[in-house]
């Protein structure tokens, strides 16, 4: 009776989320009570792409070409549109208060590649692109509420009442997607998306439906929250998963990675929750306090320093850091749009010999400590070698003498 | 249920009364049918060797071991179960017609009637294009140029230095003269 | 742990094999230009750029990616004169270090070892000094790097010399003043046929089985325990014969013609802007 | 000092390569990696030797990048060169289809780019495999019949007519076009503005 009591309370979708405990600290592997990986895929996930039989009909190949040429249209209209309509909404570059939340964007990790400080050390970045983000929908606490299971968690919660607003990225080819899917971007008025994520907003900084979003959205040097999917291992053993210590290769027949013994005898059961093998990875995982050392405009790229969780190709949700010493204390509310383009271009200098023209280059924006490649090599002066020599740790302390 | 658990015994009789009457020599009173009362009123354990007066005792001591359905399984399930080979099929929804010979095949492959008449002249062909004698030190190093019967001979620039395959029959309609793809 | 063949995988398609099955007969393509029509071009592009290939793991192989970090690395080669040199090479490289204030270190060594693609590229240096062997591994484009030069320039018969390590010190020692031997330009590259003598096992790794061309013959020196494992050693040798393998990890002609006109492209904007008369796509063996 | 020549890396083979090598098992071998190899070899070998062969579809996708690849060493490289002349003698079981390659399938590929050979597929086959004490047992085989370019057999397929008159597809067409003048119309019309 008692198991099957426990199995119905973990399996029921609301439960999937309280069952869920994430600390977040950095050695121990905490483990999560319940489903961590729920079967039904996440509600905002495009259906699955039903194979349409494309060659059951007799499409010449002039009417096919036909076709893409108006599919191509279609998406340059629509986001020539979404394009001006976010021209005219208000947005301000003022300070944001403690309890607000801006929108986020859905962003595609496309790789790792190292940058280095001033003071030569490296660091290693993710290179994270986003791909053509527009708001598609935007519902308010109270719809939510009623409408979603999940909104009755996450709609009023002690943070106070929270908007929901989905992001879409990637503009991908609509003939692959069932009419329902579209609709929604129909009725915002962009092109079809092909990833799609939601983000807690709060009133104060809700942008509008169909607004492009940019990468200037985070500041350089300003902290942010990347949420994913983790990379797939498959099923792997106690070893690997859950980082068992095995038994060793010699004197033991048979069980070298094994996880040995699962219990005491009194019990004469496995208590739930036990580690064991399994399906390890592609679970929901938050890195928060990642910091933006470099953003590339003209390719809306934005560079973070530290790893995030997920394979290449894999979508992220990136917000801005809630923790309390790294939190944005200021930047555009609700979120940037081209009016701001004006103020933040500094005043042209005129390059002096050497400089590299700003044609050749990316309209990049650096953190101030990032070295920056068209400078030539770090020379370091006798000042830096002084100040790093601290304590002769091979001489013994001596007490000061106090005058 | 019951009438699942009736079969079990009649089957265990057939086979294991033979047995019970070589090494059973000494047959206790048989116990009484009701199931359930037997496990209630079992008497204290005896110390002698284990022997089955009957198959019945026989049956309640391995009953543990038998996997038995907690629920039972009701009768749209069952019927589904037995008769619903038709739903578990799906339609075929990528047929399409050929359109030479209006054969119906699915639409990422080829038309397998078409194919059969080309196979078996690519097979004539091959037969003609592997009869060569390796041991004289003929090698397969020359293109191959087909001439079937009743065609005039080819002219020497399409020949040049081919290999010219004699076919016995007539070429027909539907290989139209092989363009050279370049 | 090995990841289920996820190193290249990026996602298992729901059939066992992905090919798209469409009975359209394969179109014959022209050839692309050929390496007359595009000028300039280097034959023997991929060892003397190993960084600018990409990399072997096919998940990691994104344009744009690849095109930001290119950009990094033509700029870093603007302000650096990065030489031309191969694993086998003697380079000498001079770098500044936070601890040293103003003093500069110089390292000399033979190059054994190259690297990694992009940005991450890292070669390895390789030297005795007071018959300690040192190996120093240096990142091609940190920028603490003042000067790399090449002090000699040749290649061997491997294209890993690992094995210098179990070799007699004689055969990594170098001088650390020696002047620097030119090279003729235009003509190739030498081979130096070199074959190493190794110390007496043991050995940091079992050389009887691998097959470097570049050491002595090591089956005499190998320990006959080794050589009575030998049977039972797992040889696959028969791996080199796996032409689609070796295509997954090699690179292919179109991205180096395609990453050679970039480089062309990013020289020519840089001469006509006035900024440098550097070159950086250039080979000594084709110099003209 | 001798300079080897530098071996000019090769294009891309513009034919589909499944993600996952595919564990192919035949009798006699212990199914391994080797195993994979030696069915690879075999089915190389016959390709070339009969230039269109009808195989398991899911060995023919396996083994038509191994014929592009070696025909693309044979077109790039030449005969001289060592890599091409080591691979062709493991691949090609039978030596003489080395001359074979030499001499007829590379030159007419000279300047022709990756895909050299074509694969297709036919309808599911329905076989009967042998009767068991009057129990006829029936195999089910996916074919895929490949081939390399150029030689001497019927055409599987001939080049399919361009214009398809089906109704739907003229409705169609006339469709877009509307909606593309309509598109055209909105996008003059924002620009105006």
């Amino acid at each position: 009776m008692l198991r099957s009591l426990v199995s119905s309370v973990t399996t029921g979708p609301t439960s999937e989320w309280a069952g869920r405990i994430l600390i977040a600290n950095s050695g121990l592997i905490s483990q999560q009570r319940g489903r961590r990986r729920t079967l039904t895929p996440v509600p905002w996930l495009p259906p699955v792409k039903e194979n349409i039989p494309k060659t059951g009909v007799g499409m010449s190949q002039g009417t096919k070409n036909l076709l893409e040429q108006v599919i191509e249209k279609e998406t340059l209209a629509n986001s020539t549109f979404a394009h001006q309509s976010s021209q005219e909404t208000s947005v301000t570059i003022g300070d944001i208060p403690e309890t607000s939340r801006r929108v986020g964007l859905v962003v595609r990790k496309i790789g790792m590649l190292p940058q280095w400080t001033n003071e030569g050390t490296r660091i290693l970045c993710t290179v994270l692109e986003v791909n053509e983000n527009h708001v598609v929908s935007i519902t308010s606490p109270e719809m939510w509420y009623k409408s979603s299971a999940v909104g009755k968690r996450k709609a009023f919660n002690r943070h106070g009442p929270m908007w929901r607003v989905t992001v879409g990225a990637g503009n991908d080819d609509p003939t692959k997607y069932t009419l329902a899917y579209r609709r929604q971007f129909a009725k915002a008025g962009i092109p079809t998306k092909e990833k799609l994520g939601c983000f807690l907003v709060t009133e104060d900084a809700l942008p509008t439906a169909g607004q492009a979003l940019d990468a200037r959205h985070f500041g350089v040097g300003q902290y942010i929250t990347a949420t994913g999917k983790t990379i797939d291992w498959g099923f792997q053993g106690g070893m690997h998963r859950w980082g068992m210590r095995g038994q060793p290769t010699r004197r033991t027949t048979k069980s070298h990675r094994r996880i040995g013994s699962v219990g005491s005898v009194g019990d004469a059961r496995i208590w739930p929750g036990k580690r064991m093998p399994g399906h390890m990875g592609y679970e929901w995982r938050t890195v928060s306090g990642l910091e933006i050392v470099r953003i590339n405009v003209d390719k809306q790229v934005i560079y973070v320093k530290g790893s995030v969780p997920g394979d290449i190709g894999e979508t992220l949700l990136l917000k801005d850091c809630l923790q309390e010493e790294k939190r944005l204390k200021s930047g555009p509310m609700p979120t940037w749009a081209p009016s701001l383009e004006t103020i933040d271009e500094e005043q042209e200098t005129e390059p002096e010999e050497g400089v590299v023209p700003k044609s050749l280059l990316f309209n990049e924006k650096f953190s101030p400590k990032l070295f920056r490649f068209t400078s030539p090599s770090i020379v370091f002066t006798d000042a830096d070698a002084k100040k790093t020599a601290g304590r002769d740790k091979t001489k013994a302390k001596i007490a000061k003498v106090k005058k | 249920m019951n009438e699942a658990r009736e079969r079990i015994l009649i089957n265990l009789r057939q086979s294991v009364d033979p047995i019970l009457r070589i090494f059973g020599h000494r047959s206790l009173p048989p116990p009484s049918l009701g199931f359930a009362l037997d496990v209630s009123g079992s008497q204290p354990v005896q110390k002698s060797p284990i022997t089955y007066g009957s198959v019945r005792e026989m049956i309640d001591d391995f009953s543990i071991v038998f996997g038995v359905p907690k629920y039972r399984t009701s009768k749209p399930k069952k019927v589904t179960r037995k008769f619903s080979f038709t739903r578990l099929l799906q339609p075929l929804d990528n047929l399409v017609t050929c359109p030479t010979c209006s054969n119906i095949h699915p639409s990422d492959t080829i038309c397998d009637s078409c194919y059969a008449k080309v196979h078996k002249l690519t097979s004539e062909i091959k037969k003609k294009m592997m009869q060569y004698n390796p041991y004289v030190g003929e090698k397969q190093d020359k293109e191959v140029y087909v001439k079937f019967k009743g065609e005039p001979k080819a002219p020497a620039e399409v020949v040049n230095g081919k290999r010219v395959l004699e076919m016995e029959d007539e070429r027909p309609t539907w290989f139209k003269k092989l363009t050279l793809k370049k | 742990m090995f990841r289920p063949a996820a190193r290249e995988v990026v996602r298992i398609p729901s059939r066992f094999f992905s090919c798209k099955s469409e009975p359209v007969r394969a179109a014959t393509s022209k050839k692309q230009a050929t390496k007359e029509e595009i000028a300039g071009l280097i034959p023997a592009f991929p060892e003397i750029y190993p960084d600018f290939l990409q990399s072997p793991v096919w998940n990691r192989r994104n344009a744009l990616k690849e095109e930001l970090e290119r950009q990094d690395m033509l700029e870093r080669r603007m302000n650096i004169d990065i030489p031309e040199f191969y694993v086998g090479s003697i380079v000498a490289v001079t770098s500044s270090d936070k601890n040293l204030g103003s003093k500069d270190h110089r390292f000399v060594g033979i190059c054994i070892r190259r690297e990694k693609e992009g940005l991450l590229h890292q070669f390895t240096l390789r030297n005795t000094i007071e018959n300690i062997g040192v190996e120093v591994l240096y990142d091609l484009y940190n920028p603490t790097i003042k000067k790399i030069e090449t002090l000699k320039l040749e290649k061997r018969l491997d294209s890993d010399l690992g094995y210098l390590v179990d070799a007699l010190p004689e055969y990594s020692t170098f001088d650390f003043h020696m002047e620097p031997q030119a090279h003729p330009a235009g003509t190739p590259i030498p081979v130096n046929e070199l074959k190493v003598k190794l110390k007496n096992p043991p050995w940091t790794r079992r050389w009887e089985i691998s097959s470097c061309r570049g050491i002595e013959d090591t089956w005499t020196q190998a320990t006959p325990w080794y050589k009575r494992k030998l049977h039972k050693t797992l040889v696959n040798d028969y791996e080199k014969y796996d032409l689609i393998a070796n295509y997954r990890t090699s690179s292919t002609k179109e991205h180096e013609i395609y990453v050679q006109a970039q480089m062309q492209k990013f020289e020519k904007e840089r001469h006509a802007a006035g900024l440098t008369r550097r070159r950086i796509l250039k080979s000594a063996a084709s110099y003209k | 000092m001798s300079a080897h020549r530098v071996a000019a890396s090769l294009p891309r083979i513009g034919v589909t390569i499944g993600h996952v090598p595919q564990k192919l098992k035949t009798g006699g071998i212990e199914p391994s990696r080797r195993a994979r190899l030696e069915v690879l070899r075999r089915i190389v070998t016959r390709t070339v030797r009969e230039e269109r062969v009808e195989l398991k579809w899911n060995r023919a996708v396996e083994a038509r990048p191994y014929v592009e690849r070696l025909i693309q060493l044979g077109v790039e490289r030449g005969p001289l060169d060592e890599y091409t002349a080591e691979m062709m003698e493991w691949w090609l079981l039978e030596k003489d289809l080395i001359t074979k390659m030499h001499e007829v399938i590379v030159p007419r590929f000279q300047n022709n780019a990756s895909p050299f050979t074509s694969l297709f597929r036919l309808p599911p086959q329905r076989l009967q495999q042998f009767i068991q004490n009057k129990r006829e047992v029936w195999k089910r085989y996916d074919i895929g019949v490949l081939e390399i370019h150029g030689n001497p057999f019927p055409p599987v397929q001939e080049e399919s007519s361009e214009q398809s008159d089906s109704i739907l597809d003229i409705l169609l067409a006339d469709a877009l076009r509307n909606h593309q003048m309509d598109l055209q119309e909105r996008l003059n019309s924002e620009k105006s503005k």
